[in-house]
C-alpha cells in the first residue's frame, strides 16, 4: 500500500470520507487534501505527524468574510503532501499547533501578522516580520500600502 | 600508555594539518593577482549585459524609433516607465521616406524613466513591437539624489546628438578600457 | 524573553546575567538578523531571534502585479541563488497554467541553476569561514565565484539578481563561448576544491570550531521542517530533485551528499559535496544539450492560470522552496505563498543556542545559512 | 635654581643619557616600524588573496599606512557618555607605555644594545604582561558589552599563555645560564638554540602570537564575534595607539625570538644588525602568514591548548633540559 494511499485511508477514517480526497489535478503539486474542522486540527497534525510529515507551512488565504487556513504537511520520501485546510470566519480563533509541532510556531506568528488569524494557546503570539506596533495585515485583500517616497 | 600515544598522535596530526594550510597559502602568495586597479583599469562589458536601458538610435533617421505605444510602461514590474507621444508622423512624411507607408507612428515626446527603481529585469526591451529600446553598457549609476535618476530618455539622446556624441558612448569598449 | 521585556523597567535580571543585542548591525549576522541574547558571561541562556528587518511585502506585491511582472521579484529573495527563485515561480506558473517549455530551455536552466547553487555554496563557504576567524578563504571562493559570474553576465545580464527565466523559457541562448568557459571553469574548481580541502576540511582549528557544535537531530529537523543542507546534514535524504524531480533532473545522475552527525562540520561537509555534485549535474547536462528553440515562438506576456491552487516545490541552495498559489482565473494571483526555506531553518535557531558560548553563536548562525532578504521577503 | 639642576643633569651617570637617547631614538623607531608592518601585513595578505595590496601612495604604497596614520590623527576622539572617562582616556597610553620600554634591552647588535642588564630577558615579560591591564582597562571602560567580553577574554588568555612562554624562554636561560640578551646571544656562538630546543622555540613562537592577540589568537577583538572587542568604542588617535602597541609588541616578540632562539645578530659573513632585523622580519611574516592562513579558536578552545598542551609540553621540554645539563656538565 502506497504511504498516498494509506494517508487517505487515515484520515478518512478521522475526518470521514467526504472531508478527504486526492488532489483534483496532478498539476496541483500535493497529492491529498483534507477539510479539517478546527476542532479536529490538533488530533490530525498530531496523527500526520506521528506518520513522519514535517509541517512545510501554515498560510492563509482571504475569501471576503472567511479566512481559508492552509497546512501544508509533506513527507521526505517517498513524497506524499497533504494540505489541510479549515474555513473559519475572520476574527475567530484556531487552536494552535505551535506545541505539538515547534515549525508550526513561526508560521502561525506570519499568518497572524500578515493575514490577522488568531491562534489560541500560542506560546509567543508576537508579529514577527512586521514592527511590533503595526495595526495592520498586510494580506488581506481590503490592505491598500501607503505610497513611498519615491511615488509620492 | 595509549591514552599518552593518542595525545601525542592529536598534536602530531593537528601539526600536520596546520602545516597544509599553510602550504595552500603560501602557493597561492605568487599566483599572479585577480583583481583589476578599477577604476584605472576597467573590464571589458560583455554584449549581453543589462545596464540602464536606452534608445536605440536607428542609423538612417538618426532619431529613436519610440513609437509611445506604451506596451513597455505596461509591463514593467515597477511601473517606472511614463511614454507620451505627440502628434502622429506620416512615414516619408519628411522626405526620408525610410518607413512604409502602412507604418504611421506617433513621435515620442517623453520617454521617462526613474532608474532608481528600475530593476533591470529587461521585460521592457522584450516586449518593445519597435526594438527600439536596448540595454547600454553603463554601470556607474550614483547620484546625489533620488530626482538624478529620473531621466527622459528622449531629451538625453537629443542633447547627446546635439554635441555629436553617438548614445554609443554609453556603451565603453574595449578601446576605453585602458585609459589609465 | 521579548523585547518588549527587555524595556520593561520592573524587569530585573540576576546578577550575573546580561542582555546582548546582536544585529541588526553585527559583522556575522548576514544582513539584517537580529538575535536578542541573555547571557550569564559567555554563554547564552536564551535567544530570541528578531526578523523583518527587510520585508518588502514581496507577497503583497504578487497579488497586485501580473505573473510575468512579479517575475523579477523572487530574485530579490534569496539574492545569493536568485536565478533558481526566478527558475522557481516560472516552473510554478508553466504548470499551473499549463505552458510547454522546449527541453533545450529547461537544459539551460539546469545549468544555470546548479552555477547558481555553487555560486551560493561558494559564498556560504567563504562567509562561514569568515564567520570563523578564516579571512582568506572568503576570497578565494569569490575568486572562484566571480568566475560564474563571468560566465552568467553574457547570458543573463546580470551578476547578482538575475532574471533569465520567461515563461516557456529563457530570456537568451547560451553559446559556445558559454559552453567552453564553463567546462574550463569545472576543470578549475575542481583543482580548487582539493585546495579548499586541505585548506580548510582538514583544519584541526576548523574542525574543532565545528564539531559537536550545534547538533540537529533528525528529529528536532522534521519537527522544525528543516529542509536542504541542514536537514541532510542530519542524516536524511531529502532532495527536492529526487523525491520530487522538476524540470530536466530525472535524466542526470548525482549523489544527494548526506551526513549523519547534525553537527556545523556535517552540515558544511553537506555543502561542500553538493558543489562537486552540481559540477557533476553540469557536465552531463552540457554533454546531452538538446538543439532547439529556447524559448516559445510568440513570447507568453499574458498568463491565465486557471481558477485553483497549486503547490510548487524546488530544492534552491538553501532547501526546500514551495510556492503555494491561489488563482481566481485573473491576471494576477489572487494569493502567492511563498515557502521559503531560510525561514524554516532558522526557527530551530532558538533551540541550538541555549547554553552555547558566544563564539558557537556564530557558528551555528553561519552553519545554517540563512538569507534574511529571504527570510523577511 | 637652575644651577642646582645643571649639578643633577651633570651628576646623571652616563647610562642615564644613553637609556634616554635609547628611549628617544626607539619612539623613533616604533613609528617607522609599526608603518612598516601594517604595510606589510596589509602587502602579505593581499597577495595570499590573490590582491594587490596598497598600491597607490608612495612606491608599492608604501606610504599608505602613513596616510591611513594622518587620517587617524584627524579623526574626531569619541568617548562614549557612559564611558567611565579617565580610564576610557588613559587605557590607551596605558597600553603604548610599556612597549617602549623593553626597547632598552633588546639586543640589536653586540654593541647597539641602549643597556645590557642582567635580568633584561625578565625585564621584557614584565612589561609585556602590562599590556593586559590596559586592555581590560579599556574593555571595561568603554561600558560596552563587547568590549567587556573582550577584556575578560583578553585577561584569561593572558595569564594561560604567559606560563609556556616565561617556561620556553626559560630552558634557553638554563642553556646560556644567564639572563642577558648578551650572554644569550654570545651563547649561541656555534649553534642557534632553535636546534637544541626545538620544542621550546615553536611553543615560544605560538605562546607569543597569543600573547600579541593574534590571529588564530585573536578572541578578544574577535571580529566576526565582538565586533571589535576591547577598542569596540575607540576611534582616532586612541584607535591607532592600540594599532600601533599591537604592531610593536609583535616586533618585541620577534626579536626576543630572534635572540633566544635563533642567534641574535649573528649571521654568516659579517655579523651585525642586519641580521637581527631580517630575522626579526622573517619571523613576523611567518606570524602574518599563520594569520591569514587559520580561523580563529574558540575562547576554550584556547584555554585547553594552553593548559592541556602547551604547559604540560613546555614543562616537560624544562624537565629534559635541566637533566641533560645536568649529567652533560
Amino acid at each position: 500500500m502506497s504511504i498516498v494511499d494509506d494517508t487517505l485511508g487515515a484520515l478518512g477514517q478521522a475526518l470521514g470520507e467526504q472531508a478527504v480526497a486526492a488532489a483534483e489535478r496532478p498539476s496541483a503539486g500535493y497529492h491529498l487534501q483534507a477539510q479539517v474542522p478546527a476542532q479536529e486540527l490538533e488530533a490530525v497534525a498530531a496523527m500526520l505527524t506521528q506518520k513522519g510529515f514535517f509541517l512545510e507551512f501554515v498560510t492563509a488565504v482571504d475569501r471576503a468574510q472567511d479566512l481559508e487556513l492552509v497546512y501544508m504537511f509533506s513527507q521526505w520520501d517517498p513524497a506524499c503532501r497533504v494540505k489541510l485546510w479549515l474555513s473559519v470566519p475572520k476574527g475567530q480563533p484556531v487552536p494552535s499547533l505551535a506545541r505539538l509541532i515547534p515549525a508550526a510556531d513561526w508560521h502561525e506568528r506570519e499568518a497572524f501578522d500578515m493575514l490577522g488569524q488568531v491562534f489560541s494557546g500560542h506560546p509567543d503570539p508576537r508579529r514577527i516580520l512586521l514592527p511590533e506596533d503595526a495595526d495592520f495585515h498586510p494580506l488581506l485583500r481590503d490592505f491598500q500600502a501607503a505610497p513611498g517616497p519615491a511615488e509620492a | 600508555m595509549s591514552e599518552f600515544t593518542r595525545y601525542l598522535g592529536r598534536i602530531a596530526s593537528g601539526a600536520a594539518s596546520l602545516v597544509s594550510g599553510m602550504e595552500v597559502t603560501i602557493r597561492y602568495m605568487f599566483k599572479p593577482v585577480v583583481t583589476v586597479r578599477y577604476p584605472r583599469l576597467r573590464l571589458d562589458i560583455p554584449e549581453g549585459f543589462r545596464g540602464p536601458v536606452e534608445l536605440v538610435t536607428d542609423p538612417e533617421t538618426g532619431d529613436h524609433n519610440c513609437s509611445a505605444c506604451g506596451t513597455c510602461a505596461r509591463v514593467c514590474p515597477s511601473g517606472v516607465i511614463s511614454v507620451q507621444g505627440g502628434k502622429k508622423k506620416a512615414a516619408g512624411q519628411d522626405g526620408e521616406g525610410a518607413k512604409a507607408p502602412e507604418d504611421p507612428f506617433v513621435i515620442t515626446d517623453s520617454f521617462i524613466i526613474d532608474f532608481s527603481r528600475c530593476s533591470l529585469c529587461g521585460l521592457c526591451v522584450e516586449s518593445c513591437p519597435r526594438k527600439a529600446l536596448r540595454f547600454s553598457h553603463m554601470y556607474e549609476q550614483c547620484g546625489t539624489s533620488r530626482q538624478v535618476a529620473v531621466v527622459d530618455l528622449v531629451a538625453r539622446q537629443k542633447a547627446l546628438a546635439a554635441v555629436g556624441c553617438e548614445p554609443a558612448a554609453s556603451r565603453p569598449g574595449p578601446q576605453q578600457q585602458a585609459a589609465a | 524573553m521579548t523585547p518588549q521585556a527587555m524595556l520593561d523597567p520592573t524587569h530585573t535580571l540576576s546578577e550575573d546575567t546580561f542582555y546582548l543585542n546582536m544585529g541588526p548591525q553585527h559583522p556575522s549576522t548576514h544582513g539584517v538578523l537580529r538575535l536578542l541574547l541573555r547571557l550569564s558571561g559567555e554563554r547564552i541562556l536564551e535567544c530570541d531571534p528578531v526578523l523583518g528587518y527587510s520585508h518588502r511585502g514581496q507577497e503583497h506585491i504578487a497579488q497586485n502585479k501580473t505573473y510575468l511582472q512579479f517575475l523579477p521579484y523572487p530574485g530579490r529573495m534569496d539574492y545569493l541563488s536568485a536565478l533558481m527563485f526566478n527558475h522557481a515561480h516560472c516552473l510554478a506558473v508553466e504548470k499551473a497554467a499549463g505552458i510547454a517549455v522546449p527541453e533545450r530551455a529547461e537544459y539551460i536552466r539546469v545549468i544555470c541553476a546548479e552555477l547558481n547553487r555553487i555560486s551560493s555554496h561558494l559564498l556560504w563557504l567563504g562567509a562561514y569561514l569568515m564567520d570563523l576567524g578564516a579571512f582568506t578563504p572568503f576570497l578565494y571562493c569569490f575568486d572562484d565565484r566571480e568566475d560564474i559570474m563571468d560566465l552568467l553576465l553574457p547570458v543573463t545580464g546580470s551578476r547578482l539578481t538575475y532574471c533569465y527565466s520567461r515563461f516557456g523559457g529563457v530570456a537568451k541562448d547560451i553559446d559556445e563561448t558559454f559552453v567552453t568557459g564553463l567546462r574550463a571553469f569545472i576543470k578549475k574548481l575542481r583543482g580548487r576544491l582539493k585546495d579548499y580541502d586541505k585548506l580548510v576540511n582538514k583544519n584541526v582549528i576548523f574542525i574543532n570550531r565545528t564539531r559537536d557544535v550545534g547538533v540537529i537531530s533528525a528529529d528536532m529537523a522534521r519537527a522544525y521542517g528543516l529542509t536542504g543542507p541542514c536537514l541532510r546534514g542530519s542524516g536524511v535524504a531529502y532532495d527536492v530533485r529526487r523525491a520530487e524531480p522538476y524540470s530536466v533532473y530525472p535524466e542526470f545522475a548525482f549523489e544527494i551528499p548526506v551526513r549523519s552527525g547534525g553537527d556545523c562540520l556535517d552540515r558544511y561537509m553537506v555543502r561542500f559535496l553538493e558543489m562537486e555534485q552540481s559540477l557533476r549535474i553540469i557536465e552531463q547536462a552540457l554533454d546531452r544539450l538538446p538543439q532547439g528553440p529556447v524559448a516559445p515562438a510568440k513570447p507568453v506576456r499574458v498568463v491565465k492560470v486557471p481558477a485553483g491552487d497549486y503547490h510548487c516545490v524546488y530544492e534552491s541552495a538553501r532547501g526546500q522552496v514551495g510556492i503555494y498559489l491561489v488563482s481566481d482565473g485573473g491576471k494576477n494571483p489572487y494569493r502567492m505563498k511563498w515557502r521559503v526555506p531560510s525561514f524554516s531553518n532558522l526557527s530551530v535557531l532558538p533551540k541550538l543556542l541555549v547554553n552555547t558560548l558566544v563564539a558557537d553563536t556564530i557558528a551555528i548562525l553561519g552553519s545554517v545559512d540563512v538569507v534574511m532578504p529571504e527570510i523577511d521577503r | 635654581m637652575q644651577g642646582l639642576m645643571q649639578s643633577a643633569a651633570a651628576s646623571l651617570s652616563p647610562t642615564v643619557w644613553t637609556m634616554v637617547l635609547g628611549l628617544v631614538l626607539s619612539l623613533g623607531f616604533v613609528q617607522v616600524n609599526a608603518l612598516f608592518l601594517v604595510w606589510l601585513e596589509r602587502k602579505v595578505a593581499a597577495h595570499i588573496q590573490l590582491r594587490i595590496g596598497p598600491d597607490e601612495v608612495g612606491p608599492f604604497g608604501l606610504l599608505q599606512t602613513l596616510m591611513d596614520g594622518l587620517k587617524l590623527f584627524v579623526k574626531e576622539l569619541i568617548t562614549p557618555k557612559p564611558a567611565s572617562w579617565f580610564l576610557f582616556v588613559i587605557s590607551p597610553v596605558l597600553v603604548f607605555a610599556p612597549v617602549l620600554v623593553p626597547f632598552v634591552v633588546l639586543p640589536f647588535g653586540q654593541w647597539l644594545q641602549v643597556s645590557d642588564m642582567p635580568e633584561g630577558m625578565l625585564l621584557i615579560f614584565a612589561f609585556a604582561s602590562m599590556t593586559v591591564f590596559a586592555i581590560l582597562l579599556g574593555g571595561w571602560s568603554s561600558n560596552n558589552k563587547y568590549a567587556l567580553l573582550g577584556a575578560i577574554r583578553s585577561v584569561a588568555q593572558n595569564v594561560a599563555y604567559e606560563i609556556p612562554l616565561l617556561l620556553s624562554a626559560m630552558s634557553v636561560v638554563l642553556m646560556a645560564r644567564s639572563m642577558s640578551f648578551q650572554d644569550i646571544v654570545g651563547a649561541q656562538q656555534g649553534v642557534w638554540f632553535v636546534f637544541y630546543q626545538p620544542v621550546a622555540a615553536i611553543i615560544y613562537l605560538i605562546g607569543a602570537t597569543a600573547e600579541t592577540n593574534r590571529a588564530p589568537f585573536d578572541i578578544p577583538e574577535a571580529e566576526s564575534e565582538l565586533v571589535a572587542g576591547f577598542h569596540t568604542e575607540y576611534s582616532g588617535m586612541r584607535f591607532a595607539l592600540f594599532f600601533l602597541a599591537e604592531y610593536t609588541n609583535m616586533f618585541i616578540v620577534a626579536s626576543v625570538a630572534t635572540a633566544l632562539f635563533f642567534g641574535g645578530w649573528r649571521g654568516p659573513f659579517a655579523d651585525g644588525p642586519w641580521w637581527f632585523l631580517l630575522k626579526v622580519y622573517v619571523l613576523i611574516f611567518v606570524v602574518m602568514w599563520v594569520r591569514w592562513t587559520f580561523p580563529r579558536l574558540r575562547f576554550d578552545q584556547l584555554m585547553v591548548f594552553a593548559w592541556k598542551y602547551m604547559i604540560p609540553v613546555a614543562l616537560a621540554n624544562l624537565l629534559l633540559t635541566a637533566l641533560v645539563l645536568k649529567l652533560v656538565a
